[in-house]
């Protein structure tokens, strides 16, 4: 088949799986399971021959050297809006990431959801399983784990997710690829809200989608601009296009004295912030956590927060457009901001909360936040390095802090105690030696994101963007994202110590059990690319190891631009710092946490004082936007669009206007019609001394009968027949 | 001078007004419906005489075999009345019997009016000329009265569907 | 079959009205027989459309299957009935929406026969105005199609609402549904006061109603009328024209009836009214202002667009602010109809050029879009409150485990009517976006205030009655909500997969309305 | 050979009769009696034309023929409502059926 053909079809299998589960099997748990893992497993055998293909062109993403194919969609006057798809270095790479995570997220689903075991007691769809009531062999009643009560559901639900995701990598336009990001928009609210009868996961999956939708909508206006400057939306055709580009870069936008380029990146890349949760729109991705962990997974590791800044990369060319090289562009600075002040942000908050998965949905925010702090210094390679290790180890702490809540969940099942928050890491600890293969998996997970030297993927990627920074003296980033560094190390180390060292907290981290093999074998094939993947992009000159494997990744999705990016030089310094926050958080966080006993408070309370509490809360962002933005706009909504200007205002001058109407028309009837007309017009003269004595008189002449009226006919014929015949003819 | 068509002609006429005159003024329904089967017997002499040969033959089939028997029929199935020896007429007899002799008088003057016109002659049947099979062809050739005659046809049907609604005895009121 | 070659636009046009006086001589009592003969007989003027639409020559200027009849000579109206692909697509529209109506009707149980008959009336009526090729016969059809809408929502609305008539003068309580034809008939026929006087100034001036030669004439008219410069006189006939249509479509602040139509309408009806006959206002924009009046549209463009923007975005905020879920659906409509019209004002401003040409694709897709997840969101309202017998958000919530078919589809089309890509609404909603951003660049930016909140009502209609915990009053006993039935699974069924065909492939009728587009305009 | 005038001279008496009977006899019955008059009166008088004008022209004849199908279609629901009549008031006096009187 030809590679362009397998191109198209890669979002295919997962889009049918979600209709044939939606339509047809959704009834039988199997049936569906099968038709969404096998699904999935056909796009990832697409997408390794893509490629792999793709890997043996030479010189591959230079000129015509790539995958593409496209077809005349909507007609627009004389011209056609084409779409089609295109696979390129940089979608290379990101479909590997991407194949490789859905499937090993689709078959962790089949664990995660319980499949094969019994029917919950008092399970209801839109409310997570509860346990069933098994009794064995003896006699005992034992409480397990119960399956999923929606279980097809979840599987045609990331079906659609995986196709909106192919969807997007293979695009070759901003126009699909919004498409597929509005999907994965969709499905990311109906996973979010999946137990949709928990008020939080419902008001969890709103928030998702109106924050990212504030993003969206002006990325569409972004998408309006682009579209009218250029008359395309492809990426050919505007970011491989020197003169387009430039074009671009020359025209002002009037406004705030950017350049048409600039304002269009800037309008693009808010999108981003909602996607990819940047601040002041990452509010809902810790919420998010409602759903269940595979979706975290899905939409925080490994695709959708990714596609956002996926697109940032994609539209580096345009954001980059007037740049030369040395100071940052105000489009570029405000990227770099954003991500930087993101990075430090939500690391802050990552380090005091005590659920596993917000503390691993902060750390994403923070990651995400190095990405587009790199691609607003204009390190692309960096951040499309990080982009890549960051999807494989945070997919596997996602997928190993889901591993991790149902061995608590089986513990709490045995128990029977249901106070106990399965997800509170201070209710685990000790459970290295119940879930063993979590354990290890997740601790590489972990060291990946701290970015522990030399064996993990994070450390290369990570170093990258320091190293970018250092050597383009942007001092003020590097100094916050080290620090930001330091504190993720820190806060990761907190993370493993609470959850898997020391001593069980409670009865139910003591009866935690290891998870099936679905569940345990995507964390293996994870934790393996965690590790092995920063070997593919190892700096050339670094003492020791460069030069022993090329820098592969640099070359081939370098190609990707038009001016194949330099490497950095490189400096000790940047590298030193690397070390020492990462292997200095770790350490940190293992000494403050080491000795936590059950029921103790976090030792940093006392140390941060009122800081603690502020951080815990997230910085009260929350409670901000519910007064400053939520309220007013319920606000105007109900009182001010509909009540007052709709009810009172528009309806009130139809009314008064009727009103009037009314009251004229009533004065005439009361004042005139009824005295002078009626009364005295009709009534007296009318009625009274007219009409009446003239209608009885009349009235004898209806006698009923048919023949007399038929004599009145026939007389009344013949008059006028004598008078026609006297006076006319 | 008077030839035989003429003999035969004034006979039927007088035929035709006298039992014309009897059936608006017996007092028995039943003979009143007997003299009408007389006068529409003259008319079909009429026809012939015309040489409507079909229509003579009509006449005598449909309208007294039919219409005049139906008549009949009703009369006896309204018996009350048909014993009743009472005055067959009603207040206004007098009214009506002078109108109807005004619209002779007006339907005669306008005949007379024409004057010599209308003492024309029937010409002779042209050779080989049949009026039976020419009305035939006339009442079904598409460019002849097809299209009347289906309605006529359908009229006729629902006269009867109407008429047998109508008469209908629902039993339960 | 000769006949209905050189008939077809006829036949289709009066096939409804043929059907029902059959209908009329059915005996009133026979209602199954009525409701299938009413949606049988709907269903040949679609077909009869699907027919046209294979033989319609998208490439050709001007209009086709034309047919002429004299019909008023004194004042030289003539019974002109032609076809381009701006009509044909709202014809389609037309009479696809109306046999599923008919279809969603058959759970009306009172004076089914009398329904019927106007449900086809109503049909023949909004035909009419597509199809019209002459000013006066335009008119006529813009009428006739209020009568029955006026007693569907008078007689069939729902019985038991109340509305408060606000004003300075003190406020009462008066029945919803008399209230809302009233208000419904009284809008539309002051709009067309002015647009009647219009018509009849361009009639008596050139002496013609025909619409081809009435737009060449009309635009070549430079003396002066009535005693007024002949720009002067345009402009004023302008605004008669546009206020009119304006109020159909309706464009804030003309819109307050449509709310009130639309709640208290019944359910085949919303759809019909959504889906069809505000589309009515848009295309008189589409047919008689732009190709009259493109220097004044030019120069109000600007109003326009603020008109549009303000339906825009004060449509989805008071859509947002309700707690009936109807009255949500039917304020999310003047959302909805904003684009259509922004759409429209950016084109007026640069009529002629590619960015117009998109905007005008846009927003005549847009409108056929909206008929259908409007349709379709209005039947899903009806649908539960068939059940329910209440359309008060607050007393719904976690509905979905007892009606998950129900709640699919729900989701689906609102979806649709959020403007979710891969879906239909989003494909016209960027094209209005994209058209009319360089030429209006603020209108849009703002509106886009709208497309936000669009999100959060559609939100917020699924997050109160299909989430959240699960209200008990609807799981057991009596008020146990069944799930969405065949039939009502088969009037979805056809808009919902429009909904998707038009999402991903929309080339089949975008192509038809882009040929038109331009060459309508350019 | 009889001229054209005594023919309609016959119809003209005869529908004089006839109107007479119809407007002056009090059953219904013979009211419809008198209806039947009048309608052969016409007929003889479109006859009469046939025969002396053109032949070949049918139209006489035929509208004849369509008068004795309407005749019959007349006394049928004419007769029908008179028993229907009969039924309900028990009588086919004309003068007593007056409901309609005001």
């Amino acid at each position: 088949m030809a590679t362009e053909t397998i191109v198209w079809l890669l979002p295919l299998p997962p889009l049918l799986a979600f209709f044939l589960i939606v339509l047809f099997t959704n009834k039988s748990k199997a049936l569906s399971h099968s038709i969404g893992v096998g699904a999935a497993l056909l796009s990832f055998v697409g997408s390794m021959v893509v490629f792999f293909r793709a890997l043996s062109v030479e010189h591959f993403g230079e000129g015509e050297h790539i995958f593409a194919s496209s077809i005349p969609w909507l007609p627009t006057g004389d011209t056609f809006l084409r779409v089609g798809v295109q696979i390129d270095p940089l979608s290379a790479v990101v479909l590997f990431f991407v194949a490789w995570t859905i499937l090993m997220i689709f078959l962790y689903s089949v664990g995660y959801h319980n499949f094969g075991q019994p029917k919950g007691d008092h399970d209801h769809p839109g409310l997570p399983p509860h346990g069933a009531t098994v009794t064995d062999a003896h006699g005992h009643k034992h409480t397990v784990l119960s399956v999923e009560p929606m279980y097809s559901r979840f599987f045609a639900f990331l079906g659609l997710f995986a196709a909106g995701m192919y969807t997007l990598v293979i695009s070759d336009n901003l126009l699909t690829l919004f498409v597929g990001w509005e999907i994965m928009g969709l499905c990311s609210y109906l996973l979010i809200g999946f137990w949709y009868a928990k008020p939080s996961a419902r008001n969890a999956a709103i928030k998702a989608f109106m924050t990212t939708r504030v993003g969206d909508v002006f990325m569409l206006l972004g998408l309006a601009y682009l579209y009218s400057a250029t008359g395309t939306l492809s990426y050919r055709e505007i970011f491989y296009n020197q003169e387009v580009l430039h074009h671009l870069a020359e025209t002002s936008s009037h406004v705030f004295g950017l350049s048409a380029a600039g304002l269009i990146a800037l309008l693009l890349f808010i999108g981003t912030i909602g996607k990819s949760a940047q601040w002041p729109l990452h509010i809902w991705l810790p919420d998010a956590m409602e759903g269940p962990t595979p979706v975290s997974a899905m939409i925080h590791a490994a695709t959708m927060v990714s596609a956002g800044v996926y697109m940032v990369i994609r539209i580096f060319p345009l954001l980059t457009a007037d740049w030369h090289g040395h100071d940052l562009t105000t489009a570029m600075s405000v990227v770099a901001f954003i991500g930087t002040f993101t990075a430090i942000f939500a690391a802050t908050i990552a380090v005091a909360q005590n659920d596993i998965k917000k503390v691993l949905a902060y750390s994403t925010i923070s990651q995400l936040g190095f990405m587009i702090s790199a691609l607003g210094m204009g390190a692309y390679i960096a951040a499309a390095f990080h982009l890549v290790t960051h999807a494989f180890f945070k997919a596997l702490l996602f997928l190993g802090s889901g591993s991790v809540i149902h061995g608590m969940e089986h513990g709490v099942l045995h128990t029977g105690n249901h106070h106990v928050d399965p997800q509170d890491m201070w209710n685990m600890g000790g459970l290295r030696k119940k879930m063993p293969i979590t354990f290890w998996t997740f601790l590489i997970g972990g060291f990946a994101l701290s970015g522990f030297p030399l064996v993990t993927a994070g450390f290369w990627s990570k170093d990258e963007i320091l190293a970018d920074a250092f050597a383009h003296g942007h001092w003020a980033i590097l100094i916050t994202l080290s620090t930001a560094a330091l504190l993720t190390a820190f806060y990761t180390m907190r993370q493993i110590t609470l959850t898997f060292l020391g001593e069980p907290r409670t009865k139910e981290a003591e009866h935690a059990h290891e998870t099936p093999w679905t569940m345990t074998l995507p964390l293996a094939v994870l934790a393996v690319f965690a590790l092995g993947y920063g070997w593919v992009g190892i700096p050339e000159h670094f003492p020791g190891l460069g030069g022993l494997l090329p820098n592969w990744f640099h070359h081939f999705v370098g190609a990707t631009l038009l001016e194949h990016p330099e490497a950095v030089e490189f400096s000790p310094i940047p590298l030193g710092i690397s070390l020492l926050v990462a292997l200095g958080g770790l350490t940190l966080g293992w000494l403050v946490y080491k000795d936590v006993k059950a029921g103790q408070p976090d030792p940093l309370q006392k140390p941060l004082g009122v800081l603690y509490p502020f951080l815990q809360n997230k910085w009260y962002f929350d409670e901000f936007y519910a007064f400053f933005v939520i309220k007013p706009m319920t606000w105007i909504s109900e009182e001010f669009s509909y009540k007052w200007m709709d009810r009172q205002l528009i309806d009130g001058i139809l009314h008064t206007v009727a009103q009037t109407a009314l009251w004229i028309g009533s004065s005439l009837r009361n004042y005139f019609d009824k005295p002078i007309i009626n009364e005295l017009l009709g009534d007296k003269l009318g009625a009274y001394w007219t009409f009446q004595p003239a209608g009885r008189a009349l009235s004898k002449a209806q006698t009923g009968r048919v023949q007399s009226y038929l004599i009145g006919a026939v007389a009344v014929f013949l008059l006028v027949a004598a008078a026609l015949y006297l006076f006319i003819f | 001078m008077i030839d035989a068509s003429q003999v035969i002609f004034l006979l039927s006429a007088g035929l035709i007004v006298v039992s014309a005159v009897m059936v608006v003024s017996v007092r028995n329904l039943v003979h009143a419906a007997l003299w009408l089967v007389s006068t529409l017997f003259g008319v079909a002499v009429v026809y012939a005489v015309l040489e409507a040969s079909f229509l003579a033959v009509a006449q005598v089939v449909v309208y007294i075999g039919a219409i005049a028997i139906m008549f009949i029929f009703a009369v006896m199935l309204t018996r009350r009345d048909l014993l009743s020896k009472s005055e067959q007429t009603n207040a206004n007899w007098v009214w009506a019997l002078g109108l109807a002799a005004i619209v002779f008088v007006a339907l005669a003057f306008i005949i007379s009016g024409y004057g010599a016109s209308l003492n024309r002659l029937p010409a002779a049947m042209p050779e080989g000329y049949d009026p039976i099979s020419a009305l035939g062809n006339a009442l079904v050739s598409p460019e002849g009265f097809a299209l009347p005659f289906e309605v006529a046809s359908v009229l006729l049907l629902a006269a009867l569907v109407g008429s047998v609604y109508v008469a209908l005895n629902k039993a339960k009121e | 079959m000769d006949f209905i070659n050189t008939h077809l636009l006829s036949t289709i046009l009066f096939f409804p009205v043929f059907a029902a006086l059959v209908i009329l001589f059915f005996p009133k009592e026979q209602v199954a027989l009525i409701r299938w003969t009413a949606l049988l007989s709907s269903l040949v003027p679609f077909g009869l459309t699907v027919w046209l639409w294979t033989m319609f020559d998208p490439q050709a200027a001007g209009f086709q299957f034309e047919e002429i009849y004299p019909w008023y000579e004194a004042i030289h109206s003539s019974f002109h009935l032609g076809i381009d692909g701006l009509s044909l697509s709202m014809v389609l529209l037309t009479t696809l929406l109306t046999p599923l109506a008919l279809l969603a009707s058959f759970s009306v149980q009172d004076k089914v026969k009398a329904y019927m008959m106007l449900f086809l009336f109503l049909e023949t009526g909004m035909l009419g105005v597509f199809l019209a090729m002459d000013l006066l016969i335009f008119f006529v059809f813009w009428e006739i199609g209020l009568v029955p809408m006026y007693f569907l929502i008078n007689q069939w609305g729902s019985p038991k609402g109340e509305r408060e008539v606000w004003s300075p003068f003190g406020s009462y309580i008066t029945s919803a549904r008399n209230y809302a034809s009233l208000k419904f008939m009284v809008y539309t026929m002051a709009g067309s006061l002015g647009l009647l006087l219009a018509v009849q100034m361009l009639g008596v001036l050139f002496q013609t109603y025909d619409l081809a030669t009435l737009v060449a004439q009309w635009s070549a008219f430079d003396g002066t009328l009535f005693g007024m410069d002949a720009s002067r006189v345009k402009v004023i006939a302008f605004w008669a024209f546009t206020i009119a249509f304006a109020l159909k479509v309706p464009v804030w602040p003309f819109h307050t009836w449509l709310p009130d139509a639309h709640t208290e309408a019944p359910t085949a009806g919303s759809m019909i009214l959504a889906g069809v006959l505000l589309k009515l206002g848009a295309y008189g924009f589409l047919r008689l202002v732009l190709p009259f009046y493109p220097v004044e549209a030019q120069q109000y463009a600007g109003w326009m667009a603020f008109l549009a923007t303000m339906a825009i975005v004060f449509g989805a905020f008071a859509s947002f602010g309700q707690t009936d879920f109807k009255r949500l659906v039917a304020y999310s409509s003047v959302n909805h109809m904003g684009f259509v019209l922004l759409g429209i004002a950016a084109a007026a401003k640069a009529i002629g050029t590619p960015d117009a040409t998109i905007a005008l694709n846009g927003a005549v897709l847009q409108m056929f879009n909206h008929g259908l997840s409007a349709a379709g969101m209005f039947f899903l309202v009806g649908v539960i409150y068939e059940r329910a017998h209440t359309r008060d958000l607050d007393k719904f919530g976690g509905l979905f485990p007892i009606i998950p078919v129900y709640g699919g589809i729900l989701i689906f089309t609102s979806m649709a009517s959020l403007g979710l890509p891969g879906l239909n609404g989003f494909v016209s909603e960027f094209l209005v976006v994209r058209g009319s951003f360089p030429l209006l660049p603020v209108f849009t930016a703002v509106s886009m205030l709208g497309l936000l909140f669009t999100g959060a009502y559609i939100l917020k209609g699924i997050r109160k009655v299909l989430h959240g915990p699960l209200n008990e009053h609807w799981a057991h006993g009596e008020h146990k909500l069944t799930d969405i039935n065949l039939r009502e699974i088969l009037v979805m069924a056809p808009l919902m997969a429009l909904i998707l065909i038009l999402g991903i492939y929309p080339m089949w009728l975008l192509d038809v309305i882009n040929k038109a587009m331009l060459l309508l305009f350019s | 050979m009889i001229p054209l005038s005594w023919f309609l001279y016959l119809s003209a008496v005869l529908f004089s009769i006839g109107l007479y009977g119809v407007l002056a006899r009090k059953n219904a019955i013979a009211i419809l009696l008198g209806v039947e008059l009048m309608l052969n009166a016409v007929n003889i008088n479109l006859v009469a034309f046939w025969r002396m004008g053109n032949l070949a022209l049918m139209t006489g004849q035929v509208f004849a023929i369509i008068v004795f199908a309407v005749a019959a279609a007349e006394v049928a629901v004419g007769l029908s409502l008179v028993i229907s009549v009969y039924r309900r008031h028990n009588t086919v006096i004309a003068d007593e059926l007056n409901l309609m009187k005001w």
